[in-house]
């Protein structure tokens, strides 16, 4: 991009690394590395979405959590509205937490199940002190409110709910700390379809409300698509594409995206999946990652070139990226 | 009654005689503090002694004869260790040597070593021993505690000697033993006494528990015990099991450390003693096998007196008081508060909770703290305690019940009576030498009343009873007597009717 | 495809669960049938019975706490919910086979591919172990495991989650079964072996020519592979039809709102600028042990009247093989 | 509309008091006769223990030499020893002993065990490599070997005992805790509370612990019965409580000796010995079952 | 492969052995009473006449004077040659005494784990196979009071019954001298808590896998009950059973040492309890090394035995 921003991006994902060392032998000695994720880029304004899609085990996770420093990155830089945070002291840290949220996969273990869920969003604020004890009841019913559940459920335990409730509570969990980013991990995954629609209105009902960016990470592409306006595609620890959403539908650049997108169910009999399209194989383990562009082995275009050479990520078009040798 | 049997044969021979032990854990003679009869199973000494206690030829031909400046034994020549070598006077040298240099863990060495000077071998069956001075326990040390190892066993086997085997001349001979569990000997051939032993073998095990030792002599398995609480007597009867008891064996007395503030108080041991009652004790926790204190000897020692005063060695509580209040505690003084160690289990323990009861009476706090006998030991002989419980196994020697024990310096004088620091008592240190000295009880009876009613009233020990040693046998043992002092049963003549 | 008599029919099966609070029904009058060489296609949300009436059919449901309370199963001229244990022994993995929903939990980690493999063709065929196995060679290589030699000696651990489902339908069609009973093959695969199950799935099925019941709550997946489709609600049957009038024109509100639930690729591509709200259903399936009166869906039906409210519908032909649970019609 | 009817399906049948929500679980603890009968009974037997000094009939340290050795009369309704001491009071203040020392060994245990073990687990690295070694050091040597060893080191007194036998209670207890807090700490919820900035220490103390207790209170429970027993068994052999303050275990072993004499001295002590170790178990068991109810078969 | 992984689990016991070596040091510092006062064999009723300069000769015998630092790099270094030191009561090698020991404690436990474990697991399936129904509670209240039966106290009275008024087997002794039938009575006081702790374990476990996924497919294969249940139930539910065997195994050394004193068995535990009230220091540091380390290596052939059973478990 040419223009100079005066403001800075919200968040700012610089050639981010995590890698995980696999600890054997008799001294725990590091016998390797789990490359979770593996160099990636990315920004995300202030009211965007950005949909991150990928296979199982891609790292979508971990890329997640580096950013919120959960765990913590091996290296490139993570930015929040300019600042960079990853080498900030736990103190330092504390300041910034406010900004940046999570909503979780499991509406199960994601809640403490010993404390009444309206403590859960309290104790947010009062760690924070973003408000005087007295006002916190008011403020968590308040919230409650707002995402759908009545204020006298803040007293019920977690059990008490059902999964589409804890994902709410989950949610109002985040908001609590009035953050501009949610990055949320696969946050309808576990739910029934009908409930699963429930929590994404709720969630771009909010969005729109309070002005929220959100990382939306999931598996199912239609969901990813419902709720962003870019999309990313993660496979092995890196993007392979990333664009706009409709861009990406129609104009699929990576061989990998087209798999995807051939794989989805497409809820109509009258329509068939071309045939042909199917990706054959299995992702291989972050453990060892094969040579050259990640994705070869499955590639049904893979040439010589990229067993050996890693290919860029590469701004192709505006605002879309790949990563072939290809394509683009 | 001792044995009536004219010459040395048996009326019956063979079978294996199974018995329980509680103790050993080498066999090696110098290893061992008392004389028990494992050790005369497999040794022998120069001298012995009879079923009276009275010291009698071993080894020796005769009881020694002194010159004045050493003792001679004129040694027998028939007699050969189990592994074949000569019984000789090189091996009587090699053996009093071997447990006067230490070689051997010992607790005789120390004794030894200041009693005697030398051992001299004068012929091949003759051999001399200097004393370093007076020594008049003599014969009855040789008669308990010096055994004879064959030299040669003993150089090839090291500190082994006692555990993978033990060669003595005794009746019977080492088969197999393990320490604290089993002991296995078999009958000695060529034993000097011909015709003797009379057993095929001797087993005696370990059996921890009190039941397991009375059930199994019910049963049979087992064909005598000779250590078993009192309270097991009842058990016996209709069972078919024998029980017999050697009168007044040990002596049961309070050990009081006279160096303690308040037990250096005259008044306050006689308090004491006139608290406890005996006769309890013996009643209810050795089942009326004991007897009272009237003597500080033994009722079967020849230097048993009755002391012509018996009240200051008897309960009475109003006097105990009495005598407490007057050296300031007790109602409307100061509470006085001891502590009695005493070894843990069984008799030890009920001894211990009567005490406690019968002080209470008179208002004193006895707290009581059950340790390890070696604890108690250590304790008895380092001063650090204020009242121990203390069971004192003598020997037939006068010196046994009276300089051992109230002589400054007597070797089983632990309450620092007549010792620096501790109540003292010059006349009382006197009677005890004399009598020492002599070795012959007529001699020195009026002495004997003196101090007895001295000890009696100065109380450096307070007295309880005598305990009875017992022993409980199956109806197929024949011709054990129970010996007069604990463990001192001699199974030579022993034959089983089976 | 052949409308001839069904295989398998299932008639009013009722079951039901012993739970802290009595027993609780978990499938209520369930009926379907199925054809041979067909796909018939049950969809539901969570906990409506999918699963649970599908055990029912080989008898695998756990006893206790569950128990078939009511209904019949027949499978040829038999009722398989009476027959005799051994007889049912014998039908299951040989003429009825089930391929279950997790792949990483299905298979014995303790044994090899092979000798799991093996089991039922042992069993059913009576082949000695060495054919068997020449057997279970050919089975891998029938759902494309590569290096099928090698994997008879491989233990469940070393493959991913696709290969292992593979595994599971190889061991489902080792005795070429009449019927088998797919629950949820794919839910816990990635989209693209999901891709890959579900092709292989029909292939076989084309060259076998079983039925097949596809278990599932993804709308897509029966789409793609439903011949005719059950819709559950709750326990019960609320419609059934082919999948092209079903995705046509769903005659029941529940399957109704389902269809506008789910995001629809198409549309969202196709218009551009902020992202349009999804269509909800409101609220949640009732809990079985507080199960509304009439309808159950009434509690979240948006076209719900009175007589929902006290009466429960029953299955009506509303077109021609086309049957819906409901007092209203939808236009 | 859409959210409040959303809202309806739940909302009236949650009990948001704390304290009904105990009530609740206890009923339903409680709706198994077996955990009523194991409840019960321990809690007739701390009954016996609290009110030992109202209840016994005598001191317990009472000597009454006449009257030694009774068989079991109306008078001595579990007659009386050696010296004559009432079995009854004896049992009856042996339970007060076996019963404080099992609490304060579990909670001695329990106290320092839960602490190394959530610290160990949830710091992880070093620390907890250290502190595993450790713990699997006491681990190794038997619970009875360890006990009479440090008996043997630090005397038999009540607060040495506790010490000996809490040794290897704490290794028990860490290693537990250690494993339930790693796999409460994989939790999302964990991850929730450190994305707010939570502190660890609050984290640990206050989210992640109270999720452990389940197996935390069921090894209490059985360990209880252990404990009871493993003082016992010291007491049994001579190096635990001494006397005159009555244990079992000394009970049984001075009534060894006259096993077929007077039974009831090792009776009766070994007979409520046992029961207590039973209720222990039972609780133990119905707790375990409550907290952790195994799923159901196909065959 | 698999050598490689013994010898990797083999080097991982290695600081809990040198642990439990430096732990038994520490023990036999802290003894209290005079190690040479005991030393010199000094018994029940023994009074005797022990000079002060006695008891320094046998204490700079017994290496006492030494500093702390020393005895401790001389008894780690010995204890690495298998030399334990000498009995300070009767001057026997430890490790003679502990090797004569350790075979009669091993061949109670053995016994006592194998009739336990068989006991325990066929007790566990049977009622796991039952759950829910009377025969099932029968078995867990069996179980309960198993493990609520204080060994020591159900040794007495099958003494009493068993070997004094029924005579069938012998109250008192070694294997050596009465062959197995010594080992019935105290195996019997002994196997009842493991094996029924052992069948609790075995019932959840059974319980656990039959609710397993695997059994159903297991089921819906065709396959008959006793196959489902010995192929791949049982295996399957085999691991945590394995690991409370294990730990039963050890724990086995409580009721052992009572019960060892009870019968007269020459074992570990009447070694260790004679050691104990003999003050004899080397012994008990003796017994509690090898104790130790032969739980640890137990722990090691558990381990062992997992990656045997279970494919799972990383070579
Ligand atoms: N703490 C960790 N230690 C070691 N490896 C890890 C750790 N966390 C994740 N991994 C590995 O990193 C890779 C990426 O995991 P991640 O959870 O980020 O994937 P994901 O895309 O979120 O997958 P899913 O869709 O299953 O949630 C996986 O191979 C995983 O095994
Ligand atoms: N073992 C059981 N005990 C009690 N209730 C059970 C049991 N198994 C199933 N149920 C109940 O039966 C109902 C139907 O369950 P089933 O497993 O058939 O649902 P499903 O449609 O397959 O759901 P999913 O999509 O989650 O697999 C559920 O409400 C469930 O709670
Ligand atoms: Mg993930
Ligand atoms: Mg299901």
């Amino acid at each position: 991009m040419n223009v100079v921003l005066q403001e800075p991006p919200l968040l700012e994902v610089i050639d981010l690394k995590t890698h995980f060392p696999i600890r054997e032998g008799l001294l725990g000695n590091t016998t390797g590395h789990v490359h979770a994720v593996n160099g990636v880029s990315f920004t995300l304004g202030k009211n965007e979405t950005l949909g991150l899609v990928g296979e199982s085990g891609s790292g979508k996770s971990t890329l997640g959590k580096s950013i919120l420093r959960l765990v913590e990155p091996t290296s490139g830089d993570v930015r929040l509205q300019g600042e960079s945070i990853v080498r900030l002291s736990k103190k330092q840290m504390f300041r910034h937490r406010r900004q940046a949220q999570m909503v979780f996969q499991d509406p199960y273990s994601s809640l403490n199940p010993r404390i009444p869920v309206g403590r859960i969003v309290a104790e947010a604020m009062s760690v924070h002190g973003l408000a005087p004890a007295a006002e916190i009841r008011e403020r968590v019913e308040e919230l409650f409110g707002r995402v759908g559940l009545r204020p006298a459920q803040t007293l019920c335990y977690a059990n008490e709910f059902s999964g589409g409730q804890r994902q709410r509570i989950g949610i109002a969990r985040a908001l609590a700390l009035n953050p501009s980013l949610i990055i949320a991990d696969e946050p309808v995954s576990a739910l029934d379809v009908s409930v699963q629609a429930q929590v994404i209105n709720l969630m771009m009902d909010l969005q729109q409300e309070f002005g929220l960016s959100y990382l939306f990470i999931a598996h199912d592409l239609a969901v990813v698509a419902q709720i962003s306006r870019r999309i990313a595609v993660m496979y092995l620890g890196r993007l392979m594409e990333l664009a706009d959403r409709n861009e990406l539908f129609r104009n699929a650049q990576h061989p990998y995206t087209e798999a995807l997108l051939a794989a989805i169910p497409i809820a109509n009999p009258s329509k068939t999946r071309a045939p042909g399209k199917v990706l054959q194989g299995d992702i291989p383990s972050p453990r060892k990652l094969p040579s050259g562009c990640v994705f070869h082995a499955r590639c049904p275009i893979a040439v010589e070139r990229c067993k050996v050479e890693v290919p860029e990520f590469r701004e192709i078009g505006s605002g879309h990226s790949v990563a072939c040798h290809l394509r683009g | 009654a001792s044995v009536a049997r004219a010459d040395d044969v048996c009326p019956k021979y063979g079978g294996t005689f199974k018995t329980v032990d509680i103790s050993y854990s080498n066999l090696d003679p110098s290893q061992v503090a008392n004389p028990q009869y494992y050790m005369r199973l497999l040794y022998d000494g120069l001298l012995d002694f009879d079923h009276d206690l009275n010291v009698v030829p071993g080894l020796a031909l005769d009881l020694p004869t002194s010159d004045g400046e050493r003792y001679v034994f004129k040694l027998r020549d028939d007699v050969k260790f189990h592994d074949g070598t000569d019984f000789n006077a090189e091996a009587v040298k090699f053996n009093v040597e071997r447990l006067i240099a230490g070689e051997v863990r010992s607790p005789l060495t120390g004794y030894w070593k200041k009693q005697l000077k030398s051992v001299e071998v004068i012929d091949e069956y003759t051999v001399a021993f200097v004393p370093a001075g007076e020594w008049p326990t003599m014969l009855w040390d040789f008669a308990s505690s010096l055994r004879f190892a064959s030299p040669t066993a003993v150089n090839e086997l090291g500190v082994d000697h006692g555990l993978k085997g033990a060669v003595g001349t005794g009746p019977f001979m080492f088969k197999s033993f393990e320490p604290k569990n089993l002991m296995i000997l078999e009958r000695n051939p060529n034993y000097y006494k011909a015709g003797l032993p009379c057993l095929d073998g001797i087993q005696a095990r370990v059996i921890k528990s009190g039941s397991v030792r009375a059930l199994s002599l019910i049963k049979g398995d087992l064909d005598m015990i000779n250590t078993f609480p009192e309270t097991q007597f009842p058990q016996f009867q209709g069972s078919g099991v024998i029980v017999d008891e050697g009168k007044s064996s040990t002596l049961t007395v309070l050990a009081v450390n006279t160096k303690n503030s308040a037990l250096a108080d005259l008044r306050i041991r006689q308090a004491i003693q006139h608290a406890v009652d005996g006769k309890e004790l013996i009643d209810n926790v050795y089942a009326g096998m004991g007897e009272e204190i009237v003597s500080i000897f033994p009722s079967w020692h020849p230097a048993f007196t009755v002391a012509e005063e018996l009240s200051p060695v008897r309960q009475d509580v109003e006097k105990a008081k009495a005598l407490l209040a007057d050296a300031g505690y007790g109602p409307g003084g100061k509470k006085l508060t001891l502590q009695l160690l005493t070894g843990s289990g069984g008799a030890h323990t009920q001894r211990a909770i009567l005490l406690q009861a019968q002080l209470a009476n008179i208002g004193i706090d006895l707290k009581v703290k059950s340790v390890a006998y070696s604890q108690v030991l250590t304790d008895l002989q380092s001063g650090n305690y204020e009242l121990i419980l203390w069971q004192m196994l003598g020997g037939p020697a006068i010196i046994d019940y009276a300089w051992n024990l109230y002589g400054s310096g007597g070797p089983n004088n632990f309450t620092f009576y007549n010792e620096e620091g501790g109540y003292q008592n010059p006349r009382a240190e006197e009677l005890a030498l004399e009598i020492a000295k002599s070795n012959d009880p007529n001699e020195v009876r009026a002495q004997i009343t003196e101090l007895q009613d001295t000890v009696f009233n100065d109380v450096p020990l307070i007295f309880l009873n005598w305990r009875n040693h017992r022993t409980a046998r199956t109806t197929s043992v024949k011709d054990l007597e129970t010996a007069k002092l604990k463990g001192m049963e001699d199974l030579r003549e022993v034959w089983l009717d089976r | 495809m052949e409308m001839n008599k069904p295989i398998l029919q299932l008639q009013g099966l009722r079951t039901e669960f012993k739970t802290g609070s009595g027993w609780v029904t978990a499938v209520d009058d369930l009926s379907y049938s199925v054809n041979p060489g067909e796909t018939l296609g049950i969809v539901g949300e969570s906990g409506c019975g999918k699963s649970v009436s599908s055990l029912c059919v080989l008898r695998l449901l756990p006893e206790p706490p569950g128990r078939i309370s009511g209904g019949e199963i027949w499978y040829g001229g038999e009722d398989l919910t009476k027959v005799a244990e051994t007889r049912i022994r014998d039908i299951r993995g040989n003429e009825i086979a089930m391929v279950f929903q997790e792949p990483m939990t299905t298979l014995n980690p303790l044994m090899t591919i092979g000798t799991q493999l093996c089991e039922p063709i042992m069993k059913h065929q009576g082949l000695s172990r060495k054919d068997a196995m020449q057997r279970a060679h050919e089975l891998l290589q029938l759902v494309r495991i590569p290096d099928a030699k090698h994997w008879l000696k491989g233990y469940p651990h070393e493959m991913s989650g696709g290969m292992r489902q593979r595994v599971v339908i190889a061991m489902a069609l080792a005795c070429s079964p009449k019927v088998l009973i797919a629950d949820e093959p794919t839910t816990a695969l990635d989209v693209t072996i999901q891709a890959q199950i579900l092709a292989l799935l029909k292939e076989l099925q084309d060259r076998l020519g079983m039925a097949v019941i596809m278990v599932t709550h993804d709308l897509g997946v029966i789409a793609e592979v439903a011949d005719r489709v059950v819709v559950m609600y709750a326990g019960s049957k609320v419609e059934e039809a082919t999948v092209e009038d079903l995705f046509a024109r769903p005659r029941h509100p529940y399957t109704h709102g389902l269809f506008r639930a789910i995001p629809d690729i198409d549309s969202i591509t196709s218009s551009e600028g902020a992202p349009t709200r999804l269509e909800e259903i409101p609220g949640m399936v009732p809990a079985l042990d507080a199960m509304p009166s009439g309808c159950p869906f009434s509690t979240r039906c948006p076209f719900v009247i009175e007589r929902c409210l006290a009466e429960r519908p029953i299955l009506e032909e509303k077109a021609p093989g086309h049957f819906a649970a409901c007092f209203r019609e939808l236009s | 509309m859409t959210i409040s009817s959303a809202v309806a399906g739940h909302g009236q049948s949650t009990s948001p008091s704390l304290r009904s929500r105990f009530a609740k679980n206890f009923a339903r603890f409680l709706s198994s006769p077996l955990n009523c009968f194991s409840l019960g009974l321990t809690t007739l037997l701390f009954l016996l223990a609290l009110l030992a000094p109202i209840i016994a009939p005598y001191p317990y340290e009472q000597i009454n030499p006449a009257n030694s050795l009774s068989p079991p009369t109306w008078e001595h309704i579990m007659g009386t020893d050696q010296v004559g001491r009432d079995i009854f009071s004896r049992v009856l203040y042996g339970a007060r002993i076996s019963l404080s020392m099992a609490v304060m060994t579990i909670i001695v245990g329990l106290a320092s065990g839960v602490f190394v073990g959530a610290v160990s687990g949830y710091l992880g690295g070093v620390a907890d490599e250290v502190i595993m070694r450790v713990v699997e050091v006491f681990m190794s040597i038997p619970g009875i070997i360890l006990a009479l060893a440090l008996v043997a080191v630090l005397g038999p007194s009540p607060l040495f005992i506790v010490l000996a036998l809490s040794i290897r209670r704490i290794t028990q207890f860490a290693r537990v805790t250690r494993g339930a807090v790693l796999g409460v700490k994989a939790l999302d919820y964990v991850a929730a509370c450190r994305v707010i900035g939570m502190s660890n220490v609050r984290i640990l103390f206050f989210h992640v612990l109270p999720n452990c207790i389940g197996p935390i209170i069921v090894l209490a429970t059985v360990l209880m019965g252990n404990v009871i027993l493993l003082e016992s068994t010291l007491s049994f052999l001579g190096l635990g409580i001494q006397e005159p303050t009555p244990s079992w275990g000394t009970m049984i072993a001075a009534g060894n000796e006259l096993l077929t004499f007077a039974p009831w001295l090792s009776l009766f002590p070994g007979g409520f010995l046992f029961l207590t170790m039973l209720a222990f178990n039972l609780l133990g068991d119905g707790v375990r079952d409550y907290l952790d109810p195994r799923g159901a078969s196909v065959i | 492969m698999f050598f490689k992984f013994v010898i990797r689990r083999v080097l991982f016991s290695i600081p809990t052995i040198v642990g439990i070596v430096t732990l038994a040091f520490l023990l036999g510092k802290l003894i209290p009473g005079d190690p040479a006062v005991a030393a010199l064999g000094l018994d029940l009723d023994g009074a005797s006449t022990v000079s002060q300069e006695e008891l320094e000769r046998v204490r700079t015998e017994l290496g006492l004077d030494r500093p702390v630092i020393v005895q401790y790099m001389s008894w780690f270094g010995d204890a690495l040659q298998g030399d334990l030191g000498r009995s300070s009561v009767n001057r026997e090698s430890v490790t003679a005494l502990i090797l004569r020991a350790f075979p009669n404690t091993m061949f109670l436990l053995l016994t006592t784990i194998s009739t336990a474990a068989l006991i325990g697991i066929s007790l566990g399936v049977f009622s796991a196979l039952h759950r829910g129904k009377s025969a099932d509670l029968v078995a867990r209240l069996v179980t309960i009071v198993g493990v609520s039966t204080p060994p020591f106290w159900l040794a007495l009275v099958l003494i009493l019954v068993f070997a004094f008024n029924l005579n069938l087997f012998p109250m008192n002794g070694s294997v050596a001298e009465h062959g197995w039938t010594a080992l019935v009575l105290p195996t019997a006081s002994i196997a009842l808590q493991p094996a029924a702790l052992i069948a609790r374990m075995s019932r959840s476990s059974m319980l656990e896998v039959l609710s397993q996924d695997m059994i159903r497919t297991a089921a819906a294969k065709g396959l008959g009950r006793w196959t489902i249940i010995l192929r791949h139930g049982l295996p399957n539910a085999l691991s945590p059973v394995i690991t409370v065997i294990g730990f039963q195994f050890a724990n086995l050394m409580g009721g052992a040492v009572a019960i060892e004193v009870l019968f007269g068995m020459p074992g570990l535990g009447s070694l260790l309890i004679n050691a104990i009230f003999e003050n004899d220091l080397k012994v008990i540091q003796g017994v509690v090394v090898i104790v130790g380390i032969t739980f640890a290596l137990t722990n090691l052939a558990v381990d062992l035995l997992y990656s045997v059973i279970d494919p799972r478990i990383k070579l």
